[in-house]
């Protein structure tokens, strides 16, 4: 007890506290991420594959906050999960998919197993290089670091060319959906 | 003045030919750009001629790095050596656009890319920009064949291209291996040839490397046995195309043996050499006697450029000043005259609606300034002295002789054998009596006539006024020779010496 | 801790592999990509984290932004694939077959 | 500086402009036809005229120097210089080279004259003069040439206007594969021309490549070399010149007009080699060997051709195998290195051969284009011009006593005996007495007798004025050229020889009086001896014979020609037609349908993997993805 208490005050001075906080959140966010992409790699019918992905994405989302990452943990939520999985879901429902719809896929788990195999080095060794990197801790940092103001300005202040692309891109995509799917036949 | 004469020479026609491709012209428009575009390219040659002095050093050089990492220059210059490649490269072009009218505006636009590739190729001094661009060389003619050829375009297209670019993938490799190796030697990279020319290369791998890298241009040539390429590909493609593949393409393959193989394989060469010369006089007498059993004018053409080639590389490997200097007019000489062969060849092929020897005959009466001017090209083409062709083949036959007798002899007969081949051809063409078909040749127009008379005249020039010529190219000829004999290298200077003592008993 | 965020990264991003070459349901597929994605935008805010510069975070805003333009067209094909064929199986095209 | 002189370039300048006008003039309007052949003809006559008068001038600018320096340069410009080869495009007039520009371009000038009249009313007559003109220019650069390879521009500029001068007529396939196999057989010529340039220049060249040069460095000639540049030059001279292998062309050569048969394969061409031989005579009189060689293929050559010449019935295959006879004559002279000998020869053959085909030609051009010996006879009451000029010039061949060819073989033959060459000289004997028999078989077969084709004889006449008096001309050179090298034995003083002396390297052996006599006796014997034997068969209507055993050989040349074709000719073609029809298309591309076979069985062979599903194609790049995982984590520790 008197080695600990004089340990926990040191610790709880210089924000320790914080970070158990922090490594219990990642933990739970993680697992969550990793379950719910789990289901959606599983799971039979796309909507259950696509609610298992919006879980993962707001995990994600939460996994962002912890980095001190701000806007991109509203991005996350808003486009991603807001916009983007709705957008699909929509689609889903559209679609109106039956099970019978669904291909077979009668090897699905063996797939499965053989795919983990193949991938398995793969992951290894990505482990492994991440492994050589230097350990470092993830406090919440402030100064707005990753804020509206601060990414805004280097968004268009260094990455104004690659941004103004990406909007043609967008654009791009927008007619060519518009096309693809907006297509009547003319016969 | 002329600081950046050489990026312009290459990138006018090559800008010209992209922005063509790109705009909707129609043909007339096209052609006439082309007209000009290459005006302006003799032009600036005519005056790069005459603004070069002969020293043998290398001028107009323009030297930018470009990949610091691996120390790839933007490097151009030429010197007696490329000179007269250069001037075959950049002269004759206005011709093509002045002659036919009758191609599309891609056609127009692919010629003049391949004249800007071309001459960037044989400007360069970096070997990475010259590998480049000699691919890009490669790239309009595969579309001037594929599309616009004869009937059997798409078999001599794919012919050639796999040919070719085998070829220039070795060289490649063997590129790489030289690069390498003087990182190795010198500790930094550098792909410059003056550079390379220091290497000391030596071992099997060296051998292995100059065989690759001889390779690439062995087929470009094309040298005996990887001729088998040409006949197609010269007789399927449209007549202008034939034009640049003998009168320019093939000499590059010839300016590169001495721009980079005697350079850096200095022992590898001075050890092939004997071979090598065997198998240009092989050519010359090979395809010369194939040329003879030809029915199709247009081929037979082929093969008399294939074994004028065969000739012309025995006298770069025979290692003396005279044969290289011979070699190095002959280009241009061959050029000129097998060049306007193959062009009034064309003509008569888009006059009569047929190449086929056997069907024409009695031209010289129909058309006594086209016999003429036939006969002039012809005559040069057979080296007659006052023409071009023979100051060139005089000088290779008298360099030959003093490398080897026995292949100065096979270099001699080609006096022979080229005369045979031509004069048949000339009596069934333009002799003998003539049939309904070419009762209706007409002569010349006007312009025609004055497409043709300044290249007439430039043979008949060079035949009688060599000197000029000579006087520009001689002195490099005699800085490479003498690099190749006054190595350092002693391994150089035994096999060298024993070749010179063989020689003399 | 940073390790930790990237082997998560790495294992979403194994996971997302996974559910492309084993699946045939095209939509099953085309989230297992966006899955990928955003395992790909983990580590690129986990490593804006670690050099504390934002360029990070602008690349996964771009990410982002590819995401929703794929989507957009990738649901476009999906619903000419399921008018013309009346399938969502990506064994339907088999055209490359030698 | 003296040794500079201007005027020699115009000597061959003049016909040079002259062919190009003419040339220029023709091209462009012989599809119209605008100027009418008189104007032609005077432009044609001009060139070689003026060069003639620049000769004469020459000449006697030469006369009036000391002997032992008699001669002028004028080196025009650098032609072309690589290393140590030095070429200079200049001209040499010496002793040799002005006496024979006198008489290529007199004679020259004769034959345009003549031509102008035997070619009224042809088809290209503009054309005809400028290939003329332009083989005058060649034939003068060729012996006014400074050294071996201006020489050589105009060794083969002759052969060239040679080839273009046969082929006239180019409608008759017969006549353009005359061209050909001229040219060809002079290119063969060539080769061993430009080799042997080639050997001489890297043996002794380097201190200049000219004659000058050549002539002082001729003794660090090494013998071995020497007789292989003698050997390789004399391969030259055998082409143009038509001796043994190389002969055949010439009586084919006989296809083209009558005065360019004068002109070139008689008087001025042909002796070319004759020339180059005694021009290099610094050489070969240092190698006895290569002389003699020369000297054995000179005179079995003038055997063989005499024996051909003997049963022709074609009266300019008859004066074509002459020539090579002739040819033969001056070749063992030079051969024996009695070069002043054989230059004189060539001198005398120039008049009486030319002459001799110009009178053939005034014959024929009466007869209208018959040239067979068998359909002729009795002209000569017709045609008493050309019958008196012929018999002058038949005589002169034939080697009667005060005519020109008389003292010039007898110089000859007279040579071999002195040297010892008995064995030639036997040879040279025998073919003065085939000489005087064809040469009067002709002459009795074509003026005497009664006419065989009475249609024709009605017919002819004796040609204009424009063609005979070259005629006259020319005989009277004929009857008295001999004069100018008259030898002491008749009371002259050899003038011709020692005028040449400085030009050539030659010893003149002293031998007794009695060897000259048994020389002149002999020939005088020979010359009677073939002459009554042809008066016996053929002064009066003799009839065609048919030829049997050996004289069927004879007539048909031993079949040469097509031993010929069949060795070379038909091999050759055969081989070009065996590439084009079946090496090229069928087995030089294996290795390359070898490849694209092996390619296409390789891809068959990987077909297998080609499933078609995108899914497939995706876990092959996992596979790829984890192979190289496991490679590089090798890497990481």
């Amino acid at each position: 007890m008197k080695l600990l208490v004089p340990f926990l005050k040191k610790t709880i001075r210089k924000g320790a506290l914080d970070i158990m906080v922090a490594e219990w959140l990642f933990t739970a966010f993680s697992i969550v991420a990793v379950l719910g992409s789990a289901g959606l790699v599983l799971s039979r019918h796309p909507m259950n594959g696509a609610m298992s992905l919006i879980i993962t994405i707001i995990s994600l989302a939460g996994l962002y906050a912890l980095l001190s990452a701000k806007l991109i943990f509203a991005l996350q939520l808003i486009v991603y999960a807001g916009a983007i999985m709705s957008l699909m879901l929509f689609i889903i429902m559209f679609l109106n998919i039956q099970i019978k719809d669904l291909p077979e896929e009668k090897g699905r788990f063996l797939y499965l197993i053989g795919g983990a195999v193949l991938i398995s080095p793969f992951a290894a060794f990505l482990i492994k290089v991440v492994k050589t990197l230097p350990e470092s801790q993830t406090t919440i940092i402030g100064n707005g670091f990753g804020g509206v103001n601060e990414v805004g300005l280097v968004l268009f202040q260094e990455w104004l060319l690659p941004f103004e692309i990406i909007s043609i891109l967008l654009l791009v995509a927008l007619l060519g959906a518009v096309v693809l799917a907006g297509k009547r036949r003319l016969k | 003045m002329f600081e950046y004469g050489l990026s312009f020479m290459i990138f006018l026609p090559l800008l010209t030919g992209l922005a063509m491709l790109l705009l909707p012209l129609n043909k007339e428009v096209a052609r006439s750009l082309g007209f000009f575009a290459s005006i302006i390219i003799l032009i600036l040659g005519v005056n790069l001629f005459i603004g070069f002095n002969g020293s043998g050093g290398m001028q107009y050089v323009e030297n930018y790095l470009w990949i610091e990492s691996f120390g790839v220059n933007y490097g151009l210059g030429i010197d007696g050596i490329s000179l007269m490649v250069l001037m075959t490269g950049a002269v004759l072009f206005p011709m093509v656009f002045s002659l036919f009218k009758n191609k599309s505006k891609g056609y127009y636009a692919n010629l003049l890319i391949a004249q800007g590739a071309m001459i960037g190729a044989i400007c360069a001094t970096d070997l990475i920009l010259f590998y480049i661009f000699w691919e890009v060389m490669l790239l309009p003619i595969f579309f001037m064949i594929g599309l616009y050829g004869g009937e059997k375009k798409l078999s001599a297209t794919i012919k050639i291209t796999l040919y070719t670019i085998a070829g220039s993938l070795l060289m490649l490799a063997a590129l790489i291996y030289v690069g390498a190796s003087y990182h190795a030697q010198f500790g930094k990279w550098t792909f410059d040839i003056v550079q390379l020319a220091k290497l000391d290369l030596g071992g099997g791998s060296a051998v292995l490397a100059f065989i690759m890298f001889m390779m690439a241009f062995a087929i470009k040539i094309p040298l005996f046995p990887f001729h088998t390429w040409l006949p197609d590909a010269y007789t399927e493609a449209p007549t202008p195309t034939t034009f640049i593949l003998s009168a320019v393409m093939a000499k590059i393959g010839i300016y590169g043996v001495i721009r980079f193989i005697i350079p850096v394989f200095e022992i590898e060469f001075t050890r092939f050499a004997i071979l090598l010369s065997l198998s240009g006089a092989a050519g010359m007498m090979y395809c010369g006697i194939a040329a003879i059993g030809q029915k199709d004018i247009k081929r037979m053409l082929a093969f008399s450029s294939a074994s004028h080639m065969g000739i012309i590389a025995l006298g770069v490997f025979c290692m003396n000043v005279q044969a290289l200097t011979g070699s190095l007019f002959q280009i241009a000489a061959h050029a000129t005259s097998t060049g306007v062969l193959f062009l009034l060849a064309g003509l008569i092929e888009e006059r009569m609606q047929t190449r086929k020897i056997d069907q024409l005959g009695g031209i010289a009466y129909q058309a006594p300034i086209f016999a003429t001017f036939f006969a002039i090209a012809l005559l040069a083409s057979v080296g007659l002295p006052g023409t071009s062709g023979f100051i060139g083949e005089f000088l290779i036959i008298l360099g030959a002789v003093k490398f080897n007798g026995f292949i100065g002899f096979l270099a001699a007969t080609s006096l022979i054998i080229g005369v045979c081949y031509m004069l048949w051809m000339f009596q069934r063409v333009f002799f003998e009596k003539s049939n309904e078909r070419t009762e209706k040749f007409k002569d010349f127009s006007l312009t025609e006539v004055l497409t043709f008379l300044p290249v007439i005249l430039l043979i008949l020039a060079m035949g009688i006024f060599p000197q000029p010529f000579i006087k520009k190219i001689e002195p490099s000829a005699q800085l490479h020779i003498a690099q190749l004999y006054q190595s350092e290298k002693p391994e150089v200077a035994t096999i060298t010496t024993n070749i010179l003592t063989h020689k003399k008993q | 801790m940073i390790q930790d965020y990237l082997i998560l990264s790495i294992i979403l991003f194994c996971i997302g592999m996974l559910g492309v070459i084993s699946r045939r349901n095209v939509f099953t597929v085309f989230m297992s990509i966006e899955l990928m994605l955003n395992a790909a935008n983990l580590a690129f805010v986990t490593f804006a984290r670690l050099h504390e510069s934002m360029d990070g975070h602008v690349l996964a805003m771009m990410v982002m932004a590819v995401a929703a333009a794929e989507a957009a067209l990738v649901l476009a094909v999906i619903i000419l694939i399921n008018k013309h064929k009346g399938k969502l199986d990506t064994n339907i095209f088999s055209l490359l077959k030698g | 500086m003296e040794h500079i002189n201007t005027y020699i370039g115009l000597v061959p300048l003049f016909p040079l402009i002259g062919a190009l006008v003419l040339g220029l003039m023709h091209m462009l309007t012989c599809k119209t036809d605008k100027y009418p052949d008189k104007l032609y003809g005077i432009i044609a006559c001009i060139g070689p005229i003026l060069a003639f008068c620049v000769s004469l001038i020459l000449f006697f600018k030469l006369r009036g120097m000391p002997a032992d320096s008699r001669y002028l340069i004028h080196d025009v410009f650098t032609w072309f210089a690589v290393g140590d080869l030095h070429v200079t495009m200049g001209f040499l007039a010496d002793p040799l080279s002005s006496l024979m520009i006198l008489f290529v371009t007199f004679i020259g000038s004769l034959i345009h004259i003549y031509s102008a009249g035997y070619m009224a009313g042809e088809e290209n007559f503009g054309k005809y003069f400028a290939y003329l003109n332009l083989f005058l220019g060649s034939m003068l650069i060729l012996v006014l040439g400074s050294g071996p390879v201006v020489m050589f521009v105009g060794w083969e500029g002759v052969g060239l206007c040679s080839y273009l001068l046969i082929s006239f007529y180019c409608k008759d396939t017969d006549n353009v594969l005359a061209g050909n196999k001229a040219f060809i057989v002079n290119r063969i010529g060539d080769l061993g021309f430009v080799l042997g340039m080639s050997f001489l220049f890297w043996a002794i060249g380097s201190g200049g490549f000219d004659y000058h040069s050549l002539r002082e460095n001729a003794h660090h000639l090494a013998p071995s070399v020497g007789l292989i540049v003698c050997l390789l030059l004399f391969v030259g001279a055998c082409g143009k010149s038509a001796q043994i292998p190389l002969f055949v062309w010439l009586p084919d050569a006989m296809a083209g007009p009558t005065p360019v048969s004068a002109l070139i394969h008689a008087a001025t061409m042909v002796t070319a080699g004759v020339y180059m031989v005694a021009r290099f005579s610094f050489i070969y009189a240092h190698v006895p060997t290569a002389g003699t060689i020369i000297a054995w293929v000179g005179i079995l050559t003038a055997l063989l051709a005499a024996f051909f010449g003997m049963f022709q019935k074609d009266i300019k295959k008859i004066l074509a195998y002459s020539t090579v006879s002739q040819l033969g004559y001056m070749f063992a002279a030079v051969g024996i290195t009695a070069y002043s000998a054989g230059i004189f020869h060539v001198f005398t053959h120039a008049f009486f051969k030319a002459l001799l085909f110009l009178g053939a030609g005034s014959v024929i051009y009466a007869l209208h284009h018959q040239q067979d010996v068998w359909k002729m006879g009795g002209l000569k009451e017709k045609m008493p011009t050309t019958y008196k000029t012929m018999m002058i010039g038949a005589l002169a061949l034939a080697g009667c006593p005060l005519f020109s060819g008389f003292f010039s073989k007898d110089e000859i033959l007279f040579s071999a005996l002195a040297t010892g060459h008995t064995g030639i000289w036997a040879i040279g004997v025998l073919v003065a007495g085939m000489t005087a028999y064809y040469t009067f078989r002709m002459i009795f077969l074509v003026f005497h007798g009664k006419p065989r084709d009475q249609k024709a004889f009605d017919h002819a006449h004796e040609p204009p004025a424009v063609m005979t008096v070259p005629l006259i001309i020319l005989a009277i050179g004929a009857a008295f050229a001999g004069v100018l090298n008259l030898p002491s034995l008749f009371g002259g003083s050899l003038a011709v020889s020692h005028w040449l002396a400085p030009s050539l390297v030659e010893h003149h052996p002293h031998v007794s009086v009695w060897i000259e006599i048994t020389a002149i006796l002999a020939s005088v014997i020979a010359f009677a001896i073939g002459i009554t034997i042809a008066y016996k068969k053929f002064a009066d209507g003799a009839v065609e014979p048919e030829f049997s055993g050996f004289a069927k050989w004879g007539a048909n040349k031993f079949y040469i020609d097509e031993l010929y074709n069949c060795v070379i000719v038909q091999p050759y073609k055969t081989t070009g037609s065996l590439i084009s029809a079946f090496i090229e298309p069928k087995v030089t591309d294996l290795p390359i349908k070898f490849f694209t076979w092996l390619y296409k069985k390789l891809g068959a062979s990987f077909k297998v993997f080609q499933v078609g599903y995108v899914r497939v194609y995706a876990i092959y790049m996992v596979i790829g993805l984890s192979l190289m995982s496991l490679f590089l984590s090798q890497t990481i520790n």
